[in-house]
């Protein structure tokens, strides 16, 4: 139990290291093993595999086992070798260059350009064609020079990232020294990356000596397998058929380049979990979860019964949430993110949801918009969608069954969505007119390009946003302008209901405000419903129509928003409530 | 520019650390030859007294957070001066620094960026211990720091020594970094945004144990925030900031139930309140 | 390529980077080439990617055919040949003191543009080497040279020429109406080359040239062959066209040649790989301690030829003959004492030879010289020639046997090139070219002439000694052949006792062919000359001897 | 227009820096390209003739910065000197044969790997979390193994073994070399060999680099938000995530021209391919200084300018680099 929870639960990772472990041995223990030097000559030549000789004899009736395996020796000194130095010299360019940046990193950040822009293969020819030694240490460390840039190039950026981080700043603030946080702060966060960088600078050595080596250029006087296959090569091994001769060298870096390559793909997905596959990509719980597992103590539990009320509005329902359950799979077993939820959203009427990290507001709303990722699954109850209109289309629809195809048409078009981060949620690299364009093009497919261009001039200017800025791309708009937009495509198919996931969290009080008056006077003008998350309560309450609190995944209060704030029922809701006032919220 | 003020303060305990006509510009785009300079601190002056929080209100972007890290000596201020028991200081680096951090303290706002997700507990309170030389040997560290963390109402302190951040919740991270704070033994602690990350119950909790610590150490505290509310609540004077300037300040009651400046008002005005609703 | 510069440097000479090969393409099958009459000649002389139009007989880059089959010489000798042969010359003479020669040319010769060859091209030619040394790349000593008739050119040196003879003959000429307009006749790359020979170049292109047989030829009637063919191959392409019978002609490094290349077609197929230079290992004899002649004689005894035969040369090469002299080409020069001379190993000898001459076996094996010195010396080689490289893991094993260490380390051919010629070594391995004549040979293994402060160009080794020097310049001043054989004799008894250098395998003249189109190549039973068609003059000779197969 | 003329500034600081470095390595090594002539000649030359060569050779005992002078001048003239290999063939000549074949064969190999690597990246990204996961040890497998390794062992099976294709070269040196059908098919088919080496060892990268990066992308809103519109599978895959992935892989691959030419060199000797690869190995076994540097020049000249070109193609894909003008 103890040794398994040492061991990588990727298995690409688990071969990657058994990969290279097994060549470790080979190049460490193997040499012990071959009965012969690597360069004795013997009487048998080109003899095929036998008992005498595992993997033949070369042309000259070398043992091929003995040269493999020490040649495993240099080529994997070599590649470990280059690789050490072109880290380390990458990190002092990287690290420093991003830690102090002015003077000295723009020179660092050049020498870098450059280096890095030089091609490498060729510099690297062209230096050991220089070289007056041709030793294998000279070969590394040629080869170092010509490949530590892509390397200096990441960690720069990773450390320019890091030192904007608060923890380099609180370091500081807390009296310690640059050294100090250049080494014990920043590296240690930049060691994957420092790792991925050194696996793949031994990849490129590895395979940087077998090509000199292959061309001639390395040091023949070593055997490593790159010197192999030139022997090889000269002796046309190829023409007489003598595969055991340079089948293993080639095969072997083929083999722990794939080994390294797996190791590495780990250090990404550990650094990078959206990167993660099968088993361990369910295993690494989603945010949200993970705050709802690391509760907060001083929670009050919910052993309370939900305290259900009439909601604010008396218009027909739209969505209807009836005993919803949503779980995650994770590590620890299954999490409840959502228990037992049942409410109901009414035309025209705004519905707040409030609820704190962690309170499973976010699962609610995803699942009714059917934007649930696994490993979440809905374990029981149902979402209900009604549309307008009279007749057969009154059908109730059932919208965690609905086929993909009709899921895609409801979309939008009934039912459309304002993210958290309007800065995230536009698609940067495409004009506001397409963004507004692509969802005319497939919902209203019967509209002319003019006309679509048009809707969407009309729908910023409904957002008081000047149309000329259709043809504008997100990062030219500011915050609160990047939210109306959003909200402004939120509407373009007129639907019935808008998911709005804290849209005004990350703005400005005052910004907040005017997009809240905004939204409220749309919501007036064409009577859709909307389900407002939040964690703010007081604005929840300044706003909504009825106010639905969630608690740990479950309801805990539901009822129109004054009487949920003039006589909040539920403990959990009165500790809100408390708290804001204490706080000077409800002044 | 000279701010609304309010009402004058009643100067009665001592003044710890004082700002005096702080400037802090900015390098900006590079327009041509010139490159363009942005005045993100405009002649601020403030005082900290002991055992007195003094709250900084601004939205993003006003230079509150700025003020706070020219406090700190994290930055180095354009103009103005920066005196610490009445004696100017400037030392944004060496021993002069840390000298300095072992007066004045702060801590940052996002409870889940302000701690290395590499180091343990034992070894962030560690560290700030022996920077400041409050502890010596690894009885004596372990010891403190089990105290530090007490302090901050992480009990049994024991249960919080090895863990990481990840395995804490942002309030408790928030508490960590308020007890490293308190490990260098300091004067002033500048809290910037302590709780705007966090839950409304924990903002509460944790804006109490500020309270307290300020009480109990007596701190001069300057307590950075967007939020009018709380700074009425847990603090005796406030300074309303917008555009690097402050634009009004004076007793915390004064400023927020009668605002004189168009700024205060609006802020005020927008901060969302269902008593409004009641009211309409 | 790699292999084979250990062995001809006049392999590399040509441009190291030139190869040929062949393919004969389908069109070429069953009838001919166009002409429908005669197989074109494939060619592959060296190693090359594509070919750069350099027609230029002085460049060292010259593409192979331009000399002997377009630019001819005086007189056509070499090594291998018994004789020499009359070309352009019909005749030579010294003046007393050999110091100047008189040719007599032969009659009726044109230049492939028409014009008539004359002795002012021939002044023309030796008077370049005066007005331009980069072309002189016989280093002859010319003073001047002067047509008195039309057939005769007179030719002034400032040293007895004696020696020369052959260098001089050898001379490709130019002609005047066409060099006398080339500004800088070394930057010339004469794409268009105008000669005296049985070829005219006919198509080039990168990868492919080829030349048509001169209809106007002074000896038409000996030339057979009616077109060349010289594709570019690489080592690599080259072993696969031979193998598949695309090559008629090849000098090249064929690993396994008996089956790759001979077993496909034993009628056909064969080669033949003559002495043509020395590979030896190479001491500082300035410096202690390969100063001391017993230490080098201790050196060849320990040393096992045949091995290094055998594994390095794969059996292509025999070991060096005691004198050092190539075999068979200069088997007429030795001397009777050594007629029958051979190496052969005495590891036992070697080790009294050393533990009398004071050099210490220590107990790790290793002995110390007198000076309190551990035997350990490293041996530079360049790092991309594998035969050598192989030679010096083989001498590791030798030597140990006798308590010398011996560390090989691969360097770069410069680096190599500068400490073999700058003397910082204590031992290297170095290759002597054949020459002209064992005199050549001698003189660049043994002539104090070389001597020099700082690099010197030939005698690397640094033997300086009178009795040697002396030998030389008796060779050089007579034209008696007797008094130039007793010279040689001396130089010959010199070396072997010596050991200027310790001389370890031959190297040889790589060369294959395949008799399926042409026969009438030389071999060991009919060596009448080099075979390799890189080499000249004797490559002219050959081309004399084709015939089309039966 | 800013950020254009800064990375012109930093291009042209590289090229310079590449230009000097070209200048500054042979003469900091050891070795004398006339004594190495010499070599060749079999030492026969006397030492009045090597200073006539060394001349020739434009080889001087001028300071430093005085031949630096004369190298910038001759540079800017498109003189690169005359190679010592091919004597005295122009190194500008020279490089000028081989670049058609280096430009045809790695070019249309590398847009081809590009093509298929970041398609078959998108694609896996998309079905990340079934069979598609197992592709990607094969795929680790395939970007490690050596090119040239991979070029022998094709050579063995469909050149040698199986006689499909040719062993080596450009195109049958039987065929006149014109612009007839023959030789451009006899051209294509030569290179269909080193072209399928090229591929097969250089796609595996992108697809995992494509993979990666549209995964990452995959877990934005946009991409979420542009699901949610109901927008179809396609059009969110292509507009909205493969079109962001795909923008670091846009340097990357102007920094992978680079990365390919020296990759295909090993190739390109391999196949005797007539391309500036094996020119530069031949070079470098010659020892032909001047060559070499052309060589090194012309090839860092070329990626700088496509790393130009790629960051004038990213202000085209992204927007955002606009702004920062």
């Amino acid at each position: 139990m103890r040794l398994r929870s040492w061991l990588p639960t990727s298995g690409k990772v688990l071969a990657g290291l058994v990969i290279v472990v097994v060549f470790a041995l080979v190049a460490i223990v193997g040499p012990m093993v071959a009965q012969y030097g690597p360069r004795a000559s013997g009487p048998e030549v080109l003899a095929p595999p036998s008992a005498a000789h595992w993997f033949g004899t070369t042309q000259t009736g070398q043992d091929v086992f003995a040269q493999f395996v020490y040649g495993a020796r240099v080529s994997l000194a070599v590649g470990v070798f280059a690789g050490v130095v072109s880290q380390v010299v990458s990190i002092v360019v990287g690290v420093i260059g991003g830690y102090f940046r002015g003077l000295v990193d723009d020179g660092m950040y050049i020498l870098t350009a450059v280096f890095l822009v030089m091609p490498g293969m060729p510099l690297l020819i062209v230096l050991t064609g220089y070289l007056p030694s041709r030793g294998m240490i000279s070969v590394a460390v040629v080869i170092a020079i010509t490949s530590w840039a892509g390397s200096a190039r990441v960690l720069r950026a990773q450390t320019m990232s890091l030192r904007r981080r608060d923890f380099v700043e609180a370091a500081r603030a807390t009296g310690e020294s640059r050294v100090r946080i250049i080494v014990s702060e920043i590296m240690p966060n930049a060691l994957p990356l420092i790792a991925s960088g050194f696996l793949f600078s031994v990849i490129t050595g590895i395979l940087s000596e077998a090509g000199l080596s292959f061309l001639g250029l390395g040091s023949l006087t070593s055997t490593s397998w790159g010197t192999m296959l030139y022997f090889a090569q000269n002796a046309q091994a190829f023409l007489i058929g003598a595969w055991w001769w340079f089948v293993p060298p080639g095969l072997a870096i083929a083999i722990i380049g794939a080994g390294l390559a797996l190791i590495n793909f780990g250090i990404d997905e550990y650094a990078n979990p959206r990167l993660r596959t099968g088993k361990s990509r369910a295993k690494s719980a989603p945010a949200p979860l993970a705050a709802a597992t690391a509760e907060e103590p001083h929670s009050p539990v919910p052993d309370q019964e939900p305290q259900i009320r009439p909601g604010g509005s008396q218009a027909d329902p739209v969505i209807e949430v009836a005993g919803l359950t949503v779980d995650y799979d994770t590590a620890e077993g299954r999490v409840h993110a959502v228990k037992d939820v049942s409410l109901t959203v009414r035309r025209g009427e705004l519905l707040g949801l409030a609820g704190e990290s962690g309170s499973g507001k976010s699962t609610l709303t995803n699942t009714i918009t059917r934007l649930l990722r696994p490993p979440a699954e809905v374990t029981g109850g149902s979402v209900t969608y009604h549309r307008r209109g009279t007749g057969a289309q009154q059908e109730p629809v059932d919208l965690l069954h609905l086929p993909a195809d009709e899921l895609r048409r409801f979309r939008w078009t009934e039912l459309s969505i304002v993210f958290q981060s309007a800065m995230n949620a536009l698609n940067p690299v495409m004009r506001i007119s397409a963004q507004f364009d692509d969802v005319l093009r497939v919902h209203r497919p019967q509209m002319r390009p003019a006309a679509r261009l048009e809707l969407a001039r009309t729908m910023l200017t409904r957002v008081g946003i000047d149309p000329e800025r259709v043809s504008a791309y997100p990062h030219e708009l500011s915050g609160g302008m990047k939210q109306r937009v959003a909200i402004a495509i939120a509407l373009v198919c007129d639907p019935d209901v808008i998911v709005m996931d804290e849209p005004t969290t990350a703005l400005d009080l005052l910004v907040q405000r005017e997009v809240l008056d905004q939204v409220m006077a749309l919501q007036e003008e064409f009577g859709f419903a909307i389900i407002f998350t939040t964690h703010d309560l007081s604005l929840l309450l300044e706003v909504s129509d009825t106010i639905a609190v969630m608690q740990q995944g479950r309801l805990v209060e539901y009822g129109a928003a004054m009487d949920v704030y003039t006589d909040p029922r539920h403990p959990y809701t009165q500790t809100l409530l408390r708290s804001l006032s204490d706080l000077g919220a409800l002044v | 520019m000279t701010a609304i003020e309010t009402e004058p303060a009643s100067p009665t305990a001592e003044v710890v650390l004082e700002a005096r006509d702080l400037v802090k510009d900015f390098a900006g785009r590079r327009r041509g030859l010139r490159r363009e300079r942005m005045r993100a601190v405009d002649q601020v002056s403030l005082q900290l007294r002991r055992g007195e929080v003094t709250a900084l209100v601004g939205q993003s972007g006003s230079g509150k957070s700025t003020v706070g890290r020219l406090l700190a000596q994290l930055l180095p201020p354009t103009s103005g001066q920066i005196l610490l028991h009445g004696t100017p200081v400037a030392a944004t680096s060496g021993r002069a620094f840390i000298r300095y951090t072992g007066a004045v303290q702060m801590t940052l706002q996002d409870p889940f960026a302000s701690l290395n997700p590499v180091h343990r507990v034992d070894h962030v309170l560690g560290r700030a211990l022996a920077i400041h030389g409050r502890a010596r040997g690894r009885d004596q560290v372990h010891e403190q720091s089990l105290a530090l963390l007490e302090k901050v109402e992480l009990t049994p302190p024991e249960r919080y020594l090895h863990r990481f951040p990840h395995e804490l919740s942002g309030g408790e991270r928030q508490r960590i970094s308020f007890a490293r704070a308190l490990a260098a033994q300091p004067q002033v602690l500048l809290a910037d945004e302590p709780v705007s990350m966090l839950d409304v119950t924990i903002r509460k909790e944790m804006l109490d144990l500020l309270d307290s610590l300020r009480r109990s150490e007596n701190l001069a505290v300057l307590y950075i925030t967007h939020d009018l509310g709380s700074a009425r609540a847990y603090s005796s004077r406030t300074l309303v900031m917008y555009h690097g300037v402050v634009v009004e300040r004076g007793s915390s009651a004064a400023v927020i139930d009668d605002p004189q400046h168009e700024y205060t008002r609006r802020l005020l005005a927008a901060a969302p309140n269902p008593r409004r609703r009641l009211a309409g | 390529m790699r292999t084979r510069r250990l062995t001809t440097a006049a392999a590399a000479l040509t441009g190291a980077a030139l190869i040929l090969s062949a393919c004969s393409g389908g069109g070429n099958e069953g009838g001919g080439d166009g002409t429908g009459e005669v197989q074109p000649l494939t060619i592959h002389a060296n190693s090359a990617n594509t070919y750069q139009r350099n027609f230029n007989p002085f460049s060292a880059s010259v593409l192979h055919g331009a000399r002997g089959y377009i630019y001819e010489p005086l007189v056509a000798s070499s090594p291998q040949m018994d004789e020499p042969v009359p070309w352009l010359a019909e005749s030579v003479e010294f003046n007393d003191d050999g110091t100047m020669m008189t040719y007599t040319l032969r009659d009726g010769v044109t230049w492939s543009d028409g014009e008539d060859f004359t002795a002012e091209d021939v002044a023309f030619t030796f008077n370049l080497f005066v007005d331009e040394p980069a072309t002189n790349l016989a280093a002859l000593d010319v003073v001047e040279a002067r047509a008195t008739d039309d057939l005769t050119v007179e030719i002034d040196f400032s040293e007895p020429m004696f020696a020369f003879e052959h260098a001089v003959g050898n001379t490709l000429i130019v002609p005047e109406h066409i060099w006398a307009d080339v500004e800088d006749p070394m930057e010339d790359t004469n794409e268009d080359p105008v000669g005296t020979g049985p070829f005219l170049l006919e198509d080039f292109s990168q990868q492919l040239y080829t030349m048509t047989k001169n209809e106007d030829y002074w000896a038409a009637d000996e030339v057979q062959v009616e077109q060349l063919r010289y594709p570019a191959n690489t080592d690599q392409t080259f072993t696969t066209s031979l193998q598949s019978g695309e090559i008629d002609w090849s000098g090249g490094f064929v690993a396994n040649v008996e089956d790759i290349f001979v077993a496909q077609d034993p009628d056909n197929r064969g080669y033949w790989y003559p002495g043509g230079g020395l590979v030896s290992l190479t001491p500082n004899t300035q410096e202690a301690p390969f100063d001391d002649p017993q230490l080098r004689e201790a050196l060849s005894l320990a040393m096992d030829r045949e091995q290094i035969s055998e594994v390095a040369m794969q059996g292509y090469t025999p070991p060096a003959h005691p004198t050092g002299l190539p075999m068979p080409a200069y088997e007429s020069s030795l001397s009777a004492e050594y007629a029958d001379a051979a190496y052969s190993r005495d590891v036992e000898a070697a080790n009294d030879l050393l533990d009398e001459a004071g050099y210490e076996m220590g107990a790790d094996g290793v002995r110390t010289t007198p000076d309190g010195e551990p035997m350990s010396y490293p041996l530079e080689i360049p790092s991309d020639w594998v035969d050598w490289v192989t030679i010096s893991q083989l001498l590791v094993e030798q030597f140990a046997e006798v308590g010398i260490e011996i560390t090989p380390q691969g360097v770069s051919f410069d680096s190599w090139v500068e400490t073999r010629n700058s003397g910082s070594f204590d031992l290297t391995i170095s290759a002597t070219a054949i020459g002209q004549s064992p005199f050549d040979m001698y003189r660049s293994m043994m002539s104090s002439e070389y001597a020099s402060d700082g690099a010197v160009r030939q005698n690397f080794s640094r033997f300086y000694d009178d009795a040697a020097d002396a030998a030389l310049d008796d060779y050089a001043a007579t034209a008696d052949e007797a008094e130039q054989q007793a010279a040689l004799d001396t130089l010959e008894q010199i070396f072997v006792e010596e050991l200027p250098l310790v001389p370890m395998i031959q190297s040889p003249n790589w060369f294959q062919y395949n008799t399926e189109h042409w026969e009438g190549f030389p071999n060991e039973d009919d060596p009448y000359a080099f075979g390799a068609p890189f080499q000249n003059p004797d490559i002219m000779i050959v081309l004399r001897h084709l015939t089309p197969a039966q | 227009m800013k950020y254009l003329l800064r990375k012109v500034a930093l291009y042209a600081f590289i090229a310079w820096s590449a230009i000097t470095l070209n200048f500054l390595i042979p003469r900091l090594m050891p070795g004398d390209p006339v004594t190495l002539l010499v070599e060749r000649m079999e030492g026969r030359i006397e030492p009045e003739a090597m200073a006539a060569i060394a001349e020739s050779y434009g080889i001087t005992d001028d300071p430093l910065h005085v031949q630096y002078w004369t190298y910038l001048g001759n540079l800017f003239q498109g003189d690169l000197g005359l190679s010592i290999g091919f004597h005295p063939t122009p190194v500008a000549e020279i490089v000028m044969g081989a670049l058609p074949w280096t430009l045809g064969l790695v070019g249309i190999t590398t847009i081809i790997s590009f093509v298929i690597g970041t398609g078959l990246g998108v694609v896996l990204a998309w079905r990340r979390g079934s069979w598609s996961d197992h592709a990607l040890p094969t795929l680790t497998f395939l970007n490690a193994v050596p090119y040239f390794w991979m070029a022998l062992i094709l050579v063995l099976v469909f050149s040698v073994n199986l006689g499909v294709f040719p062993v080596a070269g450009a195109y049958d040196v039987n065929i006149d070399r014109a612009w007839s059908w023959e030789f451009v098919s006899s051209v294509l088919y030569y290179g269909t060999l080193p072209a399928i080496t090229i591929v097969i060892a250089s796609f595996a990268g992108w697809v995992l680099n494509m993979r990666n990066m549209t995964v990452t992308v995959l877990g934005e809103d946009f991409v979420t938000l542009a699901e949610a519109k109901g927008l179809p599978k396609r059009m969110v895959l292509v507009n909205y995530a493969a079109r962001n992935a795909i923008l670091p892989s846009v340097t990357g691959f102007a920094l992978a021209l680079g990365a390919v030419v020296g990759g295909s060199m090993l190739t390109e000797v391999i196949f005797n391919y007539p391309g500036v690869g094996y020119t530069l190995f031949q070079a470098v076994q010659n020892h032909d200084f001047p060559l070499m540097q052309g060589l090194f020049l012309i090839i860092s000249l070329a990626v700088i300018v496509a790393n130009l070109l790629a960051d004038i193609v990213y202000i085209f894909l992204d927007p955002r680099t606009r702004a920062e003008a």
